[in-house]
């Protein structure tokens, strides 16, 4: 097995376009190295990009947020700003594994691991994250949600290495939040997951919103009749009994040793609720 | 007197105090060597190939290929591990069990083995091995493989315990039953009768470290081998017997251990490790992966039990019967009859029945568990108890109190109790602040009671004098949680001298006799009544050093808190002599002082506790935290109390995960879809609570301190009490361990509609 | 003569007798009038055996002595955690 | 087709050289390699924490780090704790408060107390049981590993 680390996203998307064996990029390796113990995968080349400067910060634009592919959760939750900004997003990182997985994973990775359970996958498609790829001869940018295209299986082709996730700039009075169903309070899978993000009008009534859901499907769902059921309400009940029954119907969930379809199906209403409840009591500033 | 194991309810000095275990510098410096922590020279690293079927017969195994890989040093399959166990059925079990011979019995059954310089060579030797399977139906569900056209697992098996004997096999290995009185006149007496069913899935001791050993031996019939175990001296019976080795020529040294639970008390892969061994003739280090411990070694069982228990109106129970089925894995063993014998014995029962089922299925061979079999009938039975309790308007503790056995007691398994704590640790329940404390939103509160039996065994221990008078305390009990603090205790105790004079060692296979393993609670128990009479006789010989020294009379000499003492007027003008000053002087007095002693240490105390749980219940999704915890047990003595509350606090989390989240899921196609950390879930530092311990210590009467045993008894009632506490907050019997909140959520559903 | 209950697995291997008679001093004395009286009990010795004198549980130590009028249960040995 | 990788590293405040395959696991390269037997193996996939070690400061698993990224890099491992003779006060406390019985997950409990003392002088007790999420302990419940990390945070605010 090699083992490269480039120095530009370019390099790293060229070696893996050259390599005809297994190639796979090494971020935190939290997922990878995983599957490599199990014999799961058996990589030709690994390409570390944790020493691709581009790939190394968080950056402030005027458009929003630029998280590079090789930041660690654990700087997302430590950049007061990003946190403030985006808590949900920054929580959906921060749920994922222990404090030892936190100083290694990165979002771009749980991405592209391509789980449909992935914690930070919904609160990013809620947040309306798009993902910079370079590859061996160009560039383009493609929404979050476009990324997973089922179990393990993403859209990305070979030789294309994520570069960054950005985030877009706030309006006033915007929230997100994150939630998820797991056993244990720490250490598991979501058996189901919920982001929402919203944005209110100067009476406190949903201007906009975005809800997604994890783990209820063979990928992670932007439900778009879930944000439907919340915009223009000051998110009374009615419009939460309505939001809650939009993500149950939007939910296609197997029973595997996680959970349950009937279970992951009522959750999922439960949490987008919760989830919802706390973007607005974010976006009025509380 | 010296091996006079009689309580005598003495005051003690050392014993009962918190000193640092001799242990402790090494474990929190990173030097303590456990199972896979030493290397020898020239070690090649072994791997195993295991089976990806539930079951399937192994048509031809061709390891012609890896042989010849470069580096590969050794390959072995069951033709190398030859049938040399006498027809001994146990022995011929582990051996099947150790290395698949004509059929693979479950997913992660061994197969075939490697030796080669690197794991990366021995990786790619087990690729090389072409196994030929017939895949054969399977069957791991417990209930599913007592059914009539189920696969049969093992040929060879026929029902135990029933007769006349049976003419086919069958999956049910063995049939126990228990009890006494009339159950039927009973239930015919009983104002109301209650009858329900249970299940609970199988779960893993989980220690953190897996099975790791160092195996050396030679084509001259020595060897040595180095492993974590809760037994190496039964470890090198069994592994000398499997590979027909002579006893004496195996030398097995216990490693530190990483947690046993019941697992490390059974060999599984240590005599593959030897027979790699001797074929390459190189020391062969032998590791297994999180994965192989799952699929690979002993869990306990999965249950499906039945409960019926009636009841007159005033509390007072009439009947009590238990039909209990126990999968084994694909070897027979005793688990159903344990839970058969301990389903009761927290009862005071006229009329009382117990049938265990011993039930062969496709998965990893059943070992001991902690208790092993008791929590899930405790968990049955106990919910039972709170069921009946409801029916007739009775407080739950109140019904047990009345109920309860004491001394006198028929024990449901058949024995009279002696002085036994059931009913103190339930008084102490009624007592407990916990018991009075407010309940949150959302919060229930239960409590359940356990019993285990605790044993003794065989045991073997040196006591040396060193010249400048500290002692060597040599056992041959693995430390699995604290012993050697509580056994340095126990000999400063009867030596009189302080407790930092005293350094335990845990002897190899080649420096003292024989013992039995640490299990059963038995190590404190054990091999601290073995270093009592070892003390004694070392005590015997101080005498006659002080004698020899003062030249009087042996019977004039007395030891008293480290001094021998010449008795009477006449010796007055004698200064008591120390333990120092008689080692120091031992040269010219007969040479060095030592004390023995090799005991059966029976005569262990049953050991009861009863546990309070609050439990809070998410009314949406049926998440559940454990809020508040208590652990009221009888320890005997209590040593050392830190480690005493350890066991308590540690056995009260097993259990507790146990009783939520933890489970072996076994997929259509009978392989195991969960063997890691992350989704058997056991239970992390945030889900739980601190654990209130109270120790009670009702003297165990045959034991010179009063010790019972303490490790095992603590997991027995955690599952029943956080299913009592779930039924009092959510109104729903949960009947289905384990309790996660998909299987709550749909109990609440199913109670609704 | 002692009155031995038997119970579980070793009621079987005595044709089903909830307590038989015996005349023994020692508990070796003991299992071998049991297997004289019972062959199908030695597959039971076998497999293991505990013998309860009193209440007191003896596993191991087969020169224990039994008291006459003693209360006797031969117990299936049982293994621990 | 065996060559391995020359990776310079500094171990416990030691410049350390060694040689190791670019599969092998940060883990595999302290234990095999470098001796250092105090990181344990519970599980090889980041779910137990006993392989816990600091990089660069920051705590992770080192199963799931490559030997080959230590590069220039700096690793503290269990054996590093103590200050010579005198013990970190996580250790001592470890023993005086007996939270370890078995012993195998306190390199881990302990690198990973310290990473959190060392962010957070006063942790609440809901905070330290978050921060230890990520060991796993079967024998403790974990109550007395709590009590010894809450027992050295007090300690070392006093100091």
């Amino acid at each position: 097995m090699k083992y490269q680390t480039p120095s530009t996203s370019k390099e790293a998307a060229v070696l893996i376009q050259g390599e005809r064996g297994q190639a796979f990029v090494l971020a935190g390796g939290t997922d990878l190295m995983v599957r490599m113990k199990g014999r799961f995968v058996e990589p030709d080349l690994l390409v570390d990009i944790k020493q691709i400067p581009a790939m190394q910060s968080i950056k402030k634009l005027a458009t929003g947020f630029r998280i590079g592919a090789a930041v660690s959760a654990a700087e997302m939750g430590e950049n007061t700003s990003l946190k403030k900004t985006w808590p949900g997003v920054v929580e959906s990182a921060n749920l994922i594994g222990s404090d030892q997985i936190q100083n290694r994973c990165t979002i771009a990775g749980n991405l592209c691991n391509a789980s449909p359970a992935a914690d930070a996958v919904p609160a990013l498609i809620a947040a309306g994250a798009k993902v910079n790829v370079v590859g061996p001869q160009r560039r383009r940018t493609v929404a979050v949600e476009k990324v997973i295209t089922g179990p393990g299986t993403t859209s990305l082709r070979k030789g294309e290495v994520v570069e960054a996730i950005t985030l877009p700039k706030r309006p006033p009075k915007s929230g997100d939040a994150y939630l998820r169903f797991t056993p244990r309070s720490e250490m598991d899978i979501a058996v189901v997951g919920a982001g929402v993000s919203l944005t209110l009008d100067s009476n406190l009534v949903i201007k906009s919103a975005r809800v997604a859901l994890g783990a209820v499907a063979p990928t992670p769902l932007l439900v778009p009749a879930a944000a439907q059921a919340i915009v223009g309400t000051k998110l009374n009940k009615a419009a939460l009994n309505l939001l809650a029954q939009a993500c149950c119907a939007a939910c296609n969930p197997i029973d595997d040793k996680r959970g349950t379809i009937e279970f992951r199906t009522e959750v999922a209403g439960v949490l987008a609720q919760r989830a919802a409840k706390m973007a607005y009591q974010r976006a009025r500033g509380k | 007197m010296a091996d006079d194991p009689k309580f005598k309810n003495r005051k003690f000095k050392a014993v009962g105090t918190r000193p640092p275990r001799p242990d402790g510098l090494d474990k929190v410096t990173g030097r303590a060597k456990y199972g896979a922590d030493t290397f020898a020279p020239g070690q090649l690293v072994a791997l195993v190939l295991r089976s990806p079927h539930a079951h399937a017969q192994i048509k031809r195994i061709d390891t012609s290929k890896a042989e010849k890989l470069k580096g590969v040093k050794a390959v072995i399959t069951s033709k190398d591990l030859p049938d040399v166990t006498n027809g001994d059925r146990d022995l011929y079990d582990t051996l099947e069990n150790c290395l698949a011979r004509d059929r693979a019995l479950y997913d992660g059954h061994a197969v075939a083995a490697v030796a080669a310089i690197d794991e990366l060579t021995a990786r790619k030797a087990l690729k090389l091995i072409r196994v030929t399977y017939k895949v054969l139906p399977h069957v791991t569900d417990v209930d599913a493989a007592m059914k009539p056209g189920a696969p049969i697992v093992q040929p060879r098996v026929y029902t135990r315990g029933v007769s006349p004997k049976p003419k086919s096999p069958s999956n049910v290995a063995k049939v126990s039953e228990f009890g006494h009185g009339d159950v039927e006149a009973g239930f015919k007496a009983a104002d109301v009768v209650v009858e329900k069913s249970y299940k609970t899935e199988q779960t893993h001791q989980g220690y953190i470290e897996p099975h790791a050993c160092l195996a050396s031996v030679g084509p001259d019939g020595h060897g040595e081998l180095w492993v974590t175990t809760q037994g190496h001296f039964v470890y090198r019976n069994t592994c000398a017997a499997l590979l027909g080795m002579d006893v004496a020529k195996l030398k097995v040294t216990a490693s530190e251990i990483g947690g046993g639970f019941g697992g490390k008390t059974h060999v599984w892969m240590e005599p593959i490790a030897l027979a790699l061994s001797r074929k390459a003739n190189r020391p062969v280090k032998l590791e297994m992966t999180r994965d192989e411990v799952f699929r690979s070694t002993g869990p306990t069982s999965s249950t499906s039990i039945d409960v019926k228990i009636g009841v007159k109106k005033n509390g007072t129970i009439t009947a009590a019967s238990a039909e209990l089925r126990y999968q084994d894995g694909a070897f027979p063993g005793i688990w159903a009859m344990l839970g058969a014998m301990t389903a009761y014995a927290c009862y005071d029962l006229k009329n009382v029945k117990t049938i265990g089922y011993d039930v062969l299925v496709n998965r990893p061979k059943v070992a001991a568990y902690r208790a092993p079999s008791a929590p899930m009938a405790a968990f049955a039975v106990e919910s039972t108890i709170n069921e009946v309790a409801a029916k007739i308007g009775m407080d739950p503790v109140d019904f047990r109190i009345k109920n309860a056995a004491k001394e006198g007691t028929k024990s449901s398994y058949g024995p009279t109790y002696g002085p036994i704590g059931i009913g103190p640790t339930l008084a102490a329940v009624k007592k407990h602040p916990h018991m009075r404390g407010k309940l949150g939103k959302n919060q229930g509160r239960g409590m359940a009671c356990g019993f285990w039996f605790n044993f003794g065994g065989e045991t073997c221990t040196d006591l040396n004098i060193g010249v400048d008078g500290t002692v060597t305390l040599t056992v041959g009990t693995v430390d699995v949680g604290g012993a050697r603090a509580s056994l340095s205790l126990i000999a400063a105790e009867e030596l009189g001298i302080p407790y930092e004079r005293v350094k335990c060692n845990i002897a190899d296979t080649g420096s003292l006799g024989h013992n039995h393993m640490t299990d059963g609670s038995r190590g404190t128990f054990s091999s601290g009544m073995s270093t009592i009479f070892a003390a004694r006789h070392a005590i015997e010989e101080l005498c006659q050093r002080a004698a020899n020294t003062w030249e009087i009379p042996v019977k004039d000499v007395v030891w008293h808190e480290g001094n021998a003492i010449a008795k009477g007027k006449k010796h007055k003008q004698l200064q008591p002599l120390s333990l120092g000053d008689l080692a120091a002087g031992s040269e010219n007095t007969g040479g060095p002082i030592a004390g023995h002693s090799q005991i059966v240490a029976d005569g262990a105390g049953v050991s009861f506790a009863s546990h309070i749980c609050d439990i809070e219940v998410d009314p949406e999704t049926s998440a559940t935290k454990v809020v508040r915890y208590t652990v009221i047990q009888d320890a005997g003595k209590a040593i050392h109390p830190d480690y005493v509350e350890g066991q308590f606090q540690g056995g009260a989390a097993q259990g507790i995960g146990w009783a939520l989240n933890e489970e072996y899921i076994y997929g259509d196609d009978g392989r195991l879809q969960n063997p890691g950390f992350l989704d058997y879930r056991i239970p992390v530092c945030s889900d739980l609570p601190f654990i209130d311990t109270q120790i009670l210590e009702i003297p165990n009467p045959n034991h010179p301190y009063g010790i019972r045993g303490v490790g095992e008894t603590s997991i027995v009632p955690p599952l029943a009490a956080i299913g009592n506490a779930l039924s009092d907050i959510t109104g729903v019997r949960m009947t289905h361990v384990p309790m996660s909140p998909p299987r709550i959520r749909k109990a609440i559903k199913e109670k609704q509609a | 003569m002692l009155k031995v209950c038997l119970s579980g697995p070793l009621k079987s291997a005595a044709d089903g007798a909830a307590s038989v008679l015996i005349s023994a001093a020692t508990i070796r004395e003991l299992l071998r009038e049991l297997v004289k009286q019972y062959p199908q009990m030695q597959i039971q010795l076998d497999d293991g055996i505990a013998v309860s004198v009193n209440g007191d549980i003896f596993r191991d130590n087969w020169s224990q002595e039994i008291p006459e009028g003693a209360e006797v249960f031969l117990l299936p040995r049982i293994q621990g955690g | 087709m065996m060559a391995g990788t020359l990776v310079s590293t500094m171990i416990n405040g030691d410049a350390t050289e060694f040689v190791c395959q670019t599969g092998e696991t940060l883990l595999e390269v302290l234990r095999n390699r470098l001796g250092l037997t105090g990181s344990k193996e519970g599980c090889g996939t980041g779910d137990c924490g006993a392989c816990s070690v600091t990089l660069d400061g920051r705590l992770v698993c080192s199963c799931l780090v490559l030997g080959v990224e230590a590069q220039g890099r700096e690793v503290g491992t269990v054996e590093g704790l103590a200050d010579g003779d005198s013990l970190h006060p996580l250790q001592s406390n470890f023993i005086k408060h007996a939270a370890l019985q078995c012993g195998i997950c306190t390199p881990g409990f302990l690198i990973a107390s310290k990473a959190l003392l060392d962010r957070n002088s006063n942790p609440t007790d809901e905070e330290i049981r978050f921060a230890l999420a990520g060991n796993l302990c079967r024998c403790t419940g974990y109550d007395k590993i709590v009590r010894a990390v809450r027992a050295t945070a007090t300690e070392l605010r006093k100091k």
